[in-house]
């Protein structure tokens, strides 16, 4: 039997008016200082995008989730991996939940789809990741910050650098995914390694999610590169590692990588002892022996059972940063141009290191020079190299001329 | 120039990649043969079964354990949505329906149970090492991979071929009457079937985890490889299957050693080609 | 099915209800917020998807899990047009969106349509994959993975900008409007007749005098260019496309969508895609577990309500309504 | 005039011959039987005169025109029209719906595509003048399946009469009626005008013997006899392996 067109659509609008507006009574206004969390929660980060959650939530933890006397609450809202859905979710934290700041996005596709917005609204939005470099040049906003590091330059210069400079590498093959991220850092790199006379003998990318990694190691022309340098993340970085093992590549050339990638825990994790060796440069290890990373390290620990990670860690900073800009305007943040003067002043002790914002909205830091060893059973990221400092736009200084500043 | 061990290499990996193709691409003929359904929860039960495999391999550290506890979790699952699900659908287009929900349920479960981060699980100890080829190495382990590949495709062709059971699967899906003749239970034969190819699929999970890993993004990826495999070889006979796994197989990692830019692409311009000038297949 | 019962009681009961429908659809803006404006909006070009998608499965008994093959043709034809070409024009984007995904569904037809049942289902998956594959590698001219961003909102010189999401709104309401009007008019037009007539007995409708491949055939383009009408409303609402456009989880999901509203009732799909988009945008606020949500009620739906939410409540009505002599 | 014709037709099914150069000619207007014991090859005959099947060797005229290539649907055009030995019908749908189906089927306007379908003069009237004139526009509203079995036989002559066909195949009409059923059944035949051709298969010989002027027996997939019902009652090799038989 048939039901009639117009009483369904009548019935179905009117189901969804109500869901819809019983969705919106849920919010009040109140004195709770209101941070909207965007994570991607479902996907092939989800894991990871939980481990910066928990370093956010330890952050609120240690200041008593309160900022300024005010309570502060934590929205938190899966943008899965879409740009699309990360921008519809800002919406709702903005509009409907009235968030003052949000924490996140972690994926640089998701951040340039709510650049607009949030400049437009002049919502306050402290990624946790977002390494792109668009994010300083043509894509900058003044109310964007972010805890993480900037892709191509920091730290990849480093992995061009270290290979250049102190081990005396002359040509390199080159493996990156095959989008924006992969091609940028592999660009950085090239920039760094060719400016200073080295060679980029191959550059080879792979579509993300490649299941064999067979045909690429199999690719690499060993007569024609002092080392294999590369970018790969997840599933992607556990094959190829686990590929350059058993092909005997590892055997027969040096590996040097840049951080924040392919041997980063949890992957590295994963990868087992095929990683073992493997050197990078990175402006964070979960290894890294000081004071205030070993007690972010246990606090983890004690609170999550789970072993921090790096995005652990960016959460925790990030958070970190919006709480010393709250504090420091009294959470108010009626007039934004207030806490993002004081995020631009910034200048703090993280687990990395000290973290400074002098140069744009993306932290001057330190990088490590990590080798991969395995201490108790467990892999790790020894650091081994420490260099200070290090702005988001890092040139050797052999180049910095050549830059013009 | 690429030298020849190079391209040793790469072939014997593309080879080791279509078994894995195969055992899944032979449970989808067998049922599409016998029960005239594609599940598309396939990969699913692909993924299930790596997910099952590594963590009873990396808690026990024994890989035949996880091989048997992969096979047999997979088996069962089969077993019990054919038994009490699948059985009771009217019709094929809802069966298949239906594992379409399951590949969501399935998806989910396995996030929460194992989370979103890369799994791998490591070899036997004596299939760990690589043998030199030139100046390369091989895994042992795909080599091991190559050999039980032919071994099941060896057993599951003298199944079909050769057993009263196999030739209900070569009369195809509607000839009920034939297995009513040989005193077959129709629906027995289903159950056997579908749980079979749910077997296939979790030994494949498993010996796949080593090489692939295991990961929340391999149940369609893998579904729609086995779909191509299929489509390529024609969708009827196991020797079709094997055929396709083969050609999509070493397509896929010869072609991508030499246009790494077109990979993936040539697989499926391999089955576009196909459907246009062969559209039953290679085989038959 | 057949009703000629066609009493002024009737009509004005109808008319009422589509004055009430429309002016719910119509005021809806004004009492929510932007975001849930932007759901809304979203809903309606699932609605259209899912409706597109059904004319297949539903009405001709055509299954397809390639859908989203032509929802990504109509959304990445508009985005390279407006990011390569540089064209603006609304219209002109919107044509050739339509054109490119037509011309997608008569190649596809071809190679489809020579097959039945579950080769079909086979087929329109994996030849959805090869497009898939191709905006997904060809990284130079789609963008790839990273997708191609910077579509604005049309400008149709109207005196409001679209780039409100109220307003933009009402342009999605009314292609919705357009878009169900006119595919209500083709399911009870002697050719949907006789869709409904090839999915019950395809042989038989041969017999009778029926090129029945032609009309699955001009159905599957029909198909193909509505669900390219939906990609080219929602790369203009997200102002992006990536390929999730074409994956096949969203031709898996507007299927699923189809199911859950009921695929024998015009109204299903639309029920259905509201259903399963308040869960995925609304739902998943509050819990991680909405995709395992979603598997269930399409289990559930499968197993005891095949004839979908619409279904269940025609039959409520029905035994209620009819008491047989 | 000759409405159908079949010259030197084969049907070879695996390598068996199902039909083997089988030639026949029906007139206009003729009422014309096809007999022979079971396997003879009566059905397959019948689908490559309806285009369901192609023949192995021969070739088959409709009106005089080759047809051999051409698929079923469009000899419907042509006037053709059959009816089948198993029920096949729309049961899902109602009583009318199949008609209009019927009826639509060989109209101009059976593509239209936006307008609706109870908007097209002239289709319901026609289907409610099919469904008076033999009875079943009181049940017009109900589903097909409802109807009871000889019913749901006089739907299938139904159909295959909207679209006023020229010439009309009837595949065993009769089988699985009662007597009673069976002689409304053969009443309506009887009522075709002499325009139309009709070509039967049937088994019940006194179908046969009553409604057709001339009668073919196929034995093994050839013709063993042509003439009319004395002929083919006095036809020796027919009662061999036919008549013989049976009774």
């Amino acid at each position: 039997m048939k039901v009639s067109l117009p009483l369904m659509l009548a019935l179905a609008a009117l189901a969804a008016t109500l869901v819809l507006v019983g969705c919106q009574s849920t919010q009040e206004a109140g004195p709770p200082i209101r941070i909207g969390v965007l994570a991607s929660l479902t996907g092939s980060l989800a894991t990871n995008e939980e481990g910066a959650v928990h370093g956010m939530e330890l952050a609120f933890s240690e200041v008593n989730n309160e900022v300024a006397g005010r309570t502060v609450q934590l929205i938190v809202e899966d943008a899965g991996l879409d740009p699309g859905l990360c921008l519809t979710k800002v919406q709702k934290l903005y509009e409907m939940d009235h968030v003052d700041l949000v924490l996140g996005p972690c994926l640089s596709s998701q951040g340039l789809a709510i650049r607009d917005y949030i400049d437009r609204n002049k919502l306050i939005t402290i990624s946790h990741f977002c390494s792109s470099p668009a994010f300083l040049e043509e894509s900058a906003s003044r109310y964007f910050f972010r805890s993480s590091h900037n892709s191509g330059r920091q730290p990849t210069g480093h992995s061009a650098y270290i290979p250049y400079a102190v081990k005396g590498y002359r040509t390199a093959a080159c493996v990156a995914l095959d989008y924006k991220a992969g091609h940028d850092e592999m660009d950085g790199f090239k920039q760094v390694f060719e400016g200073l006379g080295g060679n980029v003998t191959q550059e080879i990318y792979a579509p993300i999610g490649t299941a064999d990694y067979g045909p690429y190691v199999a690719r690499i022309d060993l007569e024609n590169a002092d080392f294999v340098w590369s970018f790969l993340w997840g599933d992607d970085a556990v094959r190829f590692v686990k590929a350059l093992d058993q092909y005997g590549i590892k055997q027969r050339v040096a590996l040097f990588f840049t951080g924040a990638a392919t041997v980063e825990p949890p992957d590295l994790w994963a990868e087992g002892d095929s990683a073992l060796g493997i050197e990078d440069a990175s402006h964070y290890s979960p290894a890294l022996n000081t004071p205030a990373n070993n007690a972010f390290v246990q606090a983890i620990r004690d609170r999550y059972h789970e072993e921090p990670t790096i995005y652990t860690e960016h959460g925790y900073v990030a958070a970190r940063m919006a709480i010393l800009a709250l504090q420091k305007v009294n959470g108010n943040t009626s007039d934004p141009e207030a806490p993002v003067a004081a995020l631009e002043g910034l200048n703090f002790e993280a687990p990395r290191g000290p973290i400074k914002f002098d140069q744009g909205h993306s932290p001057t830091q330190n990088v490590y020079h990590r080798v991969v060893e395995k201490v108790d059973g467990k892999l790790q990221n020894t650091v081994i190299g420490v260099y200070n400092d290090i702005g988001p736009y890092w040139l050797p200084p052999e180049l910095r001329q050549a830059e013009g500043g | 120039m690429p030298q020849a061990e190079q391209l040793a290499l790469v072939f014997l990996d593309g080879v080791a990649f279509s078994m894995l193709l195969f055992l899944l691409a032979a449970g989808l003929v067998l049922m599409l043969g016998v029960m005239n359904i594609v599940n598309l929860a396939h990969g699913s039960f692909y993924m299930l079964g790596g997910f099952v495999g590594i963590a009873v391999g990396v808690r026990t550290g024994d890989f035949a354990l996880a091989v048997l506890a992969g096979m047999g979790a997979i088996g069962v699952l089969a077993f019990a949505m054919e038994r009490f699900f699948l059985r009771r659908l009217p019709g094929n287009t809802e069966q298949v329906l239906f594992t379409l929900g399951c590949v969501y349920i399935i998806w989910d479960l396995s996030r929460i149970a194992w989370g979103s981060n890369p799994q791998l699980l490591s070899p036997p100890a004596f299939l760990a090492g690589s043998v030199p080829i030139g100046d390369y190495r091989f895994p042992v382990y795909q080599l091991a991979v190559i050999v039980l590949g032919a071994l099941v495709a060896l057993g599951l062709w003298f199944f079909v071929q050769k057993t009263r059971f196999g030739a209900i699967v070569r009369a195809g899906a509607d000839d009920r009457e034939m297995a009513a003749g040989l005193g077959i239970d129709i629906k027995l034969v289903f159950t056997a079937v579908f749980t079979l190819a749910g077997v296939l699929a979790g030994l494949a999970g498993v010996i796949g985890a080593p090489i692939l890993t295991a990961n929340l993004t391999l149940d369609w990826q893998i579904l729609t490889l086995a779909l191509v495999v299929m489509v390529v070889g024609g969708m009827r006979t196991i020797q079709g299957a094997l055929v396709g796994s083969l050609v999509i197989g070493l397509v896929g990692t010869v072609g991508t050693f030499f246009l790494p830019q077109l990979s993936m692409f040539l697989v499926f311009a391999i089955m576009a080609l196909v459907l246009a000038f062969r559209p039953r297949g290679l085989v038959r | 099915m057949v009703s000629k019962l066609s009493g002024t009681q009737r009509l004005a009961y109808t008319l009422l209800l589509v004055a009430l429908g429309a002016g719910v659809f119509v005021i809806l803006p004004h009492f929510l917020s932007s975001y849930y404006v932007l759901v809304f909006a979203e809903i309606l070009i699932f609605s259209i998807f899912a409706l597109s998608v059904n004319l297949l499965m539903g009405y001709t008994g055509l299954v397809s899990l390639g859908q989203a093959a032509f929802f990504g043709a109509g959304g990445y034809t508009v985005a390279l047009l407006v990011t390569h070409a540089g064209i603006e024009n609304f219209w002109l984007c919107l044509l050739a969106a339509l054109a490119v995904s037509a011309l997608l569904g008569l190649i596809f037809g071809l190679l489809a349509l020579r097959t039945t049942g579950m080769y079909f289902i086979m087929l329109t998956l994996a030849l959805a994959q090869m497009v898939w594959a191709i905006v997904w590698r060809w990284r130079s001219f789609t963008g790839g993975d990273d997708g191609l961003p910077g579509i604005p909102r049309p400008d149709l010189g109207l005196p409001w900008s679209l780039a409100d999401n109220v307003s933009f709104y009402y342009l999605v309401l009314a292609f919705f409007v357009i878009a169900v009007f006119l595919l209500y008019r083709i399911i009870r037009s002697p050719f949907g007749r006789t869709l409904v007539g090839i999915r019950e007995n395809e042989s038989r409708l041969q017999a009778l005098g029926y090129n029945t491949w032609r009309y699955k055939y001009v159905c599957f383009v029909i198909a193909a260019v509505f669900g390219g009408l939906a990609g080219t409303l929602k790369v203009y609402q997200d102002g992006f496309i990536s390929p999730a456009y074409c994956s096949m989880s969203l031709s898996a999901l507007v299927v699923l969508a189809a199911m859950i509203g009921g695929t024998r009732y015009f109204a299903g799909p639309i029920i259905g895609a509201a259903v399963v988009w308040v869960i995925r945008s609304i739902v998943s606020s509050y819990t991680e577990y909405w995709t395992l949500i979603l598997g269930v009620l399409m289990v559930v739906v499968v197993m005891f309500a095949r004839q979908g939410i619409v279904g269940y409540f025609a039959q409520l009505r029905e035994k209620r309504g009819i008491v047989k002599g | 005039m000759e409405s159908l014709r079949a010259e030197g037709v084969s049907k070879r099914f695996d390598g068996l011959y199902a039909l083997q150069d089988v030639s026949l000619t029906v007139a206009t207007g003729e009422r014309r039987a096809i007999i022979g014991p079971n396997g003879a090859g009566k059905t397959t005959l019948f689908n490559l005169f309806a285009g369901e099947t192609k023949p192995s060797a021969g070739r088959v005229y409709l009106f005089g025109r080759d047809v051999t290539a051409l698929p079923a649907h469009q000899r419907v055009h042509l006037g053709l029209a059959r009816t089948f030995q198993v029920l096949n019908l729309i049961p899902s749908l109602s009583v009318l719906d199949n008609v209009l189906l019927a009826v639509q089927a060989v109209k101009p306007f059976r593509n239209g595509l936006l307008r609706s379908q109870s908007s097209y003069a002239g289709l319901f009237e026609e289907a409610e003048g099919l469904l008076s004139q033999w009875g079943l526009w009181k049940r017009r509203g109900d589903p097909l399946g409802d109807l009871s079995y000889g019913q749901q036989r006089r739907m299938e002559l139904i159909m295959a009469l909207a679209s006023k066909p020229r010439i009309l195949l009837l595949d065993e009409p009769t089988s699985g009626l009662s007597e009673g059923a069976a002689a409304s059944f053969l009443d309506m035949v009887r009522g075709l005008g002499r325009d139309t051709t009709a070509v039967i298969v049937e088994h019940d010989m006194d179908v046969v013997f009553e409604l057709a002027d001339r009668i073919t027996v196929l034995h093994q997939g050839k013709v063993i006899a042509e003439g009319t019902e004395t002929e083919i009652r006095g036809n020796t090799r027919v009662r061999e392996v036919y008549l013989g038989e049976e009774e």
